[in-house]
C-alpha cells in the first residue's frame, strides 16, 4: 500500500490506505512548506498529488491519487472550511498579476519614449537626406508621416534644384521612409495598447488625465505601489528632477510641476494659474492613485471634484497678478 | 427542487442573504421568505429550467464545482439554493473575478479560485470532491475541460455549450452533437435541452456519472 | 522669316534665313549667359533652341529650329572644334555628380549612426521587457538579433520564473521584437550600400581601410573635397575632438588617434604601436583621398606601402619599451 | 572601307595614334603604317563586319554621333577610322566615361559628352550634324532614342540591339523584328546581321535616311 502526501490550503496529512496517518496543520497559510517538509521527512516514500511542490521536494508525484481523493471525500470529516482564506488569496493574486501589469506596463512606456526620440531623429534625416534630391518636398509638406509616405510611394515628377542622383539612392531613401513608416504605425499601435491596459488598471487616474500621463506617471515613480504611496508634492513635481536639482543645490526657483505639466489643462493655461492647478491636480492624482491601487472602485467624484476646483481657479484668478513693487 | 419556486412563468431562488441583491434583480417575500428573481436573460441555468429541465439535482446541503463563474450571477443562485452546501466557483479572468469576491464576501457558502479550469491540478488542493458539476465557460475545448474535472464529481453535471466559441464556421445543431458524443463517452446524458429564445445557439446538457 | 538665337559650346548666333547676322564668342566658356543675354537684348523676337535658357530669359523656345540645324550643318566654316572643352566639361560633371554623391553618403552614414544607436536601445529594451515573461531566455541568448528573433516566432513552453502575462502583452512584444528586426535588416542593407558607392566613389581609400570607416572619415569631414584638402595630422585625429578640446584647454595627453581607431590594425595592436600606427594610417589616408578625389586612379601601391610600414612598425617595436626613469 | 585592313580573318584599324594602345590589343604593322587589333569579342562593330557587313559608309572626314560610348572601346576604332572626321560620344554612366575621358585626351577627333541620349535637346549645342549614327545602348527603349536623335543626321546609321535589354519574356527573333520595322518607319534598312558567336542574342542593322 502506497503512502500519499496531500495538502489542502490549510493542512497537509500523511495518507495510506484511506486513514490519515498524520498530519500537520499550517501555522502560517501563505507558507505551507515547512510542515509539508517536516512530514515528508516521516513518511519519505510518500506520493505527491502537487506537481510544483514534488519537483521542489524531489518527491514522487501522481495526480490525481489516493490520497488525494480521500482527502477531497472527507473534508467535513477532517476541519471545517472558511470561504475567508480563498477571498484573501484571490486577492492576493489580483494584486500580485495587476502588480507584473504595472511593470509590463513601464516598459511599453520606456520603450514608447525611445520610438519616439528614434521616429524624431529618423524623420529629419530622412528630411535632409531626400531634400538633396528634392528639396521642394521638404518645404511643401510638414508633417512627417506624410512626407515619409510621400518618399515611399511617389516620384519626383517636377523639374527640381536638387541633385540628379543614381536609382540605388533614391531607392535607399524610400527604403528608409518605408522602415520609419512602420515604426511609426507600431508606435500607434504601442499608444493604443498602453491605453487600454491603464485604464483597465487605474480606472480613476485614467478618469482624471490622460492614460499616456498615467502610465508615464507610473514609470517615473517606478511601480504602481510606488506611486500610490507619493505624497501629492511629489507627483507634482516627477519628471522635474533636473529642475529639482537646481533648486536644491543652487536656490533657483522650484520647479512648479513635473511631467504633469503635459497635461493641456496646465500647460494652456495662463502662467499665473499653472502653480495652482498642477498643485490641485497633483493632490487628485494622489486619491485617485490610491483608490486605483488599494480598492480598484471606480468613483467618478475625484474627477469631478478637479474639475470644480479647475473652475473655481479659472474664475478667482482670472486676470493677471500686478507686481508687488 | 430545493429553495426554488416559480410564479407566474418566472423563477425565483430563496435569498441566502436577506435583503441584499447581486444583480439589482427584484426581491420577493413568498410565504415570509424573501426570494430574488432568477433572470433567465442574464443566467442559462434559469434559461434550463424555465424551457423545461425536468430535474435539477442540487440539494441544500450539495458541493458544487462551478467552472467558469465569471462574475458571480449564476453562481449566486446556485449559492442559494445548496444553503448548507459549498459551491467552489473557479475563474480565470481577475477582471470577472473582483466582482465575485465581493459576493463571496457575503455568501459564506461560496469559494471563489483565480485558475484555469484546464489546469484541476493546480486547485486540487483547494477544492473537495463534489457532487455536482456546473460547467459554462466559452472556450472551443468547453466539453474536454469539464472531462478533466470530471476527476473531482461523484454525482451529476450540467454543460452549457456556446456554439460560437467551439468553431463559428459549423452549424450550431452540428457542434452539439459533436459535443454530446464526447460527453457520452464519459457521462450518461439525461437531457438535453437548446436555451433560446433567453441565448443563441446555446445547449444545456444534463449528465450523471 | 524667323529669328533664331542659337548656341553652341563656343559662342551664340543669331540666324536668319540661313544666314549668320550676329555671333558672339563667349569670353568665359563656363558662363555664356551673358553674350547670349546680349545677343538676344538685339534679337528680342528671336527663338531659342535650348528649353533651359529660354524659360531664364522668358523667351520663345522650337527644338530643334532652323537656326540650331544651320548652324549645326555650318560648324567648320565658323570654327575650329577642340576637343579639350569638352572633356573639360565631362570632368568637371564627373566632380560635381561625386560631390552630391558624397553628400548622399554622408546622409546615409548619418542615418546609419542612428539606426545603430536606435537598435541598440531597442534590443535592450526588448531583452528587459520580454524578460518580465521569460528572464531565462534573456540569460541564454546574447545575441541580439537571435533573441529578438525568437522572441518574434517561438512560444514560452518551459516552465519560466517570469510572470504569467496576458497575450495582448506577449503580441506587443512579439510586434516590437518585428519591427526591430525589420530596422536591424534595414541596417544591413544600408551598410551593403554605403560599401558599394564608397568603393566606387573612392577606390583608393576603400582599398586601404574599410569602406564603412571612410564613409565615417567624409562625414566628420564634412565632405570629400574636405576630407581631400586636410592634413594627414587632422585626419588621424578626425572624430577625437572631445578628446582634443581637453588636450588644447587643459593640457592632458594629446590624442593619438580618432574614428581611425576602428580600424582592427590600430586597436588590435600593442599599445605602445598604435600612435605610430595611427600616424602612417593617417598619411597614407591623406594620399589615397587626394588620388580619390582629384585622379580617380586606382593605385594599389598607396595600400602596399602602408602594410610595409606596419610590417616594419610590428617588427622594430614589437617589446614593450622600457620606462624612462 | 577606309582604315580598315583584313588578314587572316581577322580586322584591324589603322592606329591615330601609334604606339598607343586602348584596351591591351595587339598592335601590327602593315605597308609602314600601324594597326590595331579589332576583337569582335569586345565590339559589336567588329563582330557585324566580321559576320558580312557589306558596306560601313565611314569615310576618313566623317562626323559620328556615337550613342552609347561606354569606355570607348568600339569608338577608338571608330575614330581610327574617321581620322580627320570627328566622333561625338554620349554615355550617361560616369563610370564607365572616365576611361572613355582619357582616351578622348589622346585622340583629338574624339568629344565625349556626358548626358542621356534620351535627351538630344541637352547636348544639340555640343554637337553637329552628322553623316553617321552608331547607337548601342542596352536600354528597353533604345531604339527610341535612336530615333530621337536622328534629327541630327544627314546619311547613315546602325542599330545594335540587345534582346534581354529590350524584353527578357520574348523570344529574340521576335524582338529583332518588332524594332526593324520601327526603323523602317523613319529608315530604309540596308542590312541586318545576327552577332552570334562574337555576341549571344544581338542583332545589328545598317540603315540610311
Amino acid at each position: 500500500m502506497k503512502e500519499y502526501l496531500v495538502f489542502n490550503a490549510f493542512g497537509a496529512f500523511a495518507v495510506k490506505d484511506k486513514k490519515v496517518l498524520e498530519h500537520k496543520f499550517f501555522k502560517d497559510l501563505k507558507n505551507p512548506i515547512k510542515e509539508i517538509k517536516e512530514l515528508y521527512e516521516k513518511y519519505p516514500d510518500s506520493v505527491f498529488e502537487n506537481r510544483e511542490i514534488a519537483e521542489r521536494l524531489n518527491a514522487k508525484h501522481e495526480f490525481p491519487n489516493e490520497g488525494g481523493i480521500f482527502l477531497r471525500d472527507n473534508i467535513d470529516s477532517i476541519m471545517k472550511l472558511d470561504n475567508e482564506y480563498y477571498i484573501n488569496l484571490v486577492k492576493e493574486k489580483i494584486k500580485k498579476a495587476s502588480e507584473s501589469k504595472d511593470k509590463v506596463i513601464i516598459q511599453a512606456v520606456q520603450a514608447l519614449e525611445q520610438v519616439d526620440q528614434s521616429l524624431n531623429f529618423f524623420f529629419e534625416r530622412l528630411r535632409e537626406w531626400y531634400g538633396l534630391y528634392f528639396p521642394e518636398l521638404c518645404d511643401r509638406i510638414e508633417n512627417h508621416a506624410e512626407f515619409a509616405g510621400i518618399v515611399k510611394n511617389e516620384e519626383r515628377k517636377e523639374k527640381s534644384m536638387g541633385a540628379d542622383l543614381e536609382d540605388t539612392d533614391i531607392e535607399m531613401m524610400k527604403s528608409f521612409a518605408d522602415k520609419t513608416l512602420e515604426m511609426y504605425n507600431f508606435r500607434e499601435e504601442l499608444v493604443r495598447y498602453i491605453k487600454e491596459n491603464i485604464e483597465k488598471l487605474t480606472p480613476n487616474l485614467s478618469n482624471l488625465i490622460n492614460p499616456l500621463l498615467v502610465a508615464k506617471l507610473i514609470s517615473l515613480a517606478g511601480s504602481f505601489k510606488n506611486l500610490a504611496m507619493l505624497p501629492a508634492s511629489t507627483i507634482q513635481v516627477l519628471g522635474a528632477e533636473p529642475a529639482l536639482f537646481r533648486h536644491l543645490r543652487k536656490g533657483a526657483k522650484p520647479p512648479k510641476h513635473g511631467i504633469i505639466f503635459q497635461d493641456p489643462r496646465i500647460h494652456t493655461a495662463p502662467r499665473w494659474q499653472r502653480g495652482k492647478i498642477a498643485r490641485s491636480m497633483a493632490s487628485k492624482i494622489a486619491i485617485a492613485a490610491r483608490l486605483d491601487f488599494y480598492s480598484g472602485e471606480f468613483d467618478e467624484s475625484v474627477s469631478e471634484a478637479f474639475e470644480i476646483r479647475l473652475d473655481a481657479i479659472r474664475r478667482k484668478y482670472k486676470e493677471r497678478p500686478k507686481k508687488r513693487r | 427542487m430545493e429553495n426554488i419556486i416559480k410564479k407566474d412563468e418566472r423563477i425565483y431562488t430563496k435569498n441566502l442573504v436577506p435583503r441584499e441583491t447581486v444583480y439589482n434583480e427584484k426581491l420577493i417575500k413568498f410565504e415570509g421568505m424573501e426570494y430574488r428573481y432568477w433572470d433567465p436573460f442574464r443566467s442559462k441555468l434559469s434559461a434550463a429550467i424555465l424551457n423545461g429541465l425536468h430535474d435539477l439535482p442540487l440539494k441544500k446541503n450539495s458541493k458544487v464545482l462551478y467552472l467558469g463563474a465569471a462574475s458571480g450571477t449564476t453562481p449566486s443562485h446556485v449559492s442559494d439554493i445548496v444553503e448548507n452546501g459549498r459551491v467552489y466557483c473557479v475563474e480565470f479572468s481577475p477582471r470577472a473575478i473582483r466582482k465575485l469576491v465581493n459576493i463571496c464576501e457575503k455568501r459564506k457558502n461560496m469559494f471563489p479560485i483565480l485558475e484555469d479550469a484546464n489546469y484541476p491540478e493546480r486547485y486540487a488542493h483547494l477544492i473537495e470532491n463534489v457532487d455536482f458539476i456546473y460547467q459554462d465557460i466559452a472556450q472551443p475545448n468547453q466539453t474536454e475541460i469539464l472531462i478533466k474535472n470530471s476527476i473531482f464529481l461523484k454525482g451529476y453535471g450540467a454543460l452549457c455549450i456556446k456554439a460560437r466559441s467551439i468553431d463559428v464556421t459549423l452549424h450550431p445543431e452540428k457542434i452539439f452533437k459533436r459535443e454530446k458524443k464526447k460527453l457520452e463517452e464519459h457521462f450518461e446524458v439525461l437531457e438535453s435541452l437548446r436555451l433560446e429564445p433567453y441565448a443563441k445557439d446555446h445547449a444545456f446538457f444534463l449528465f450523471k456519472q
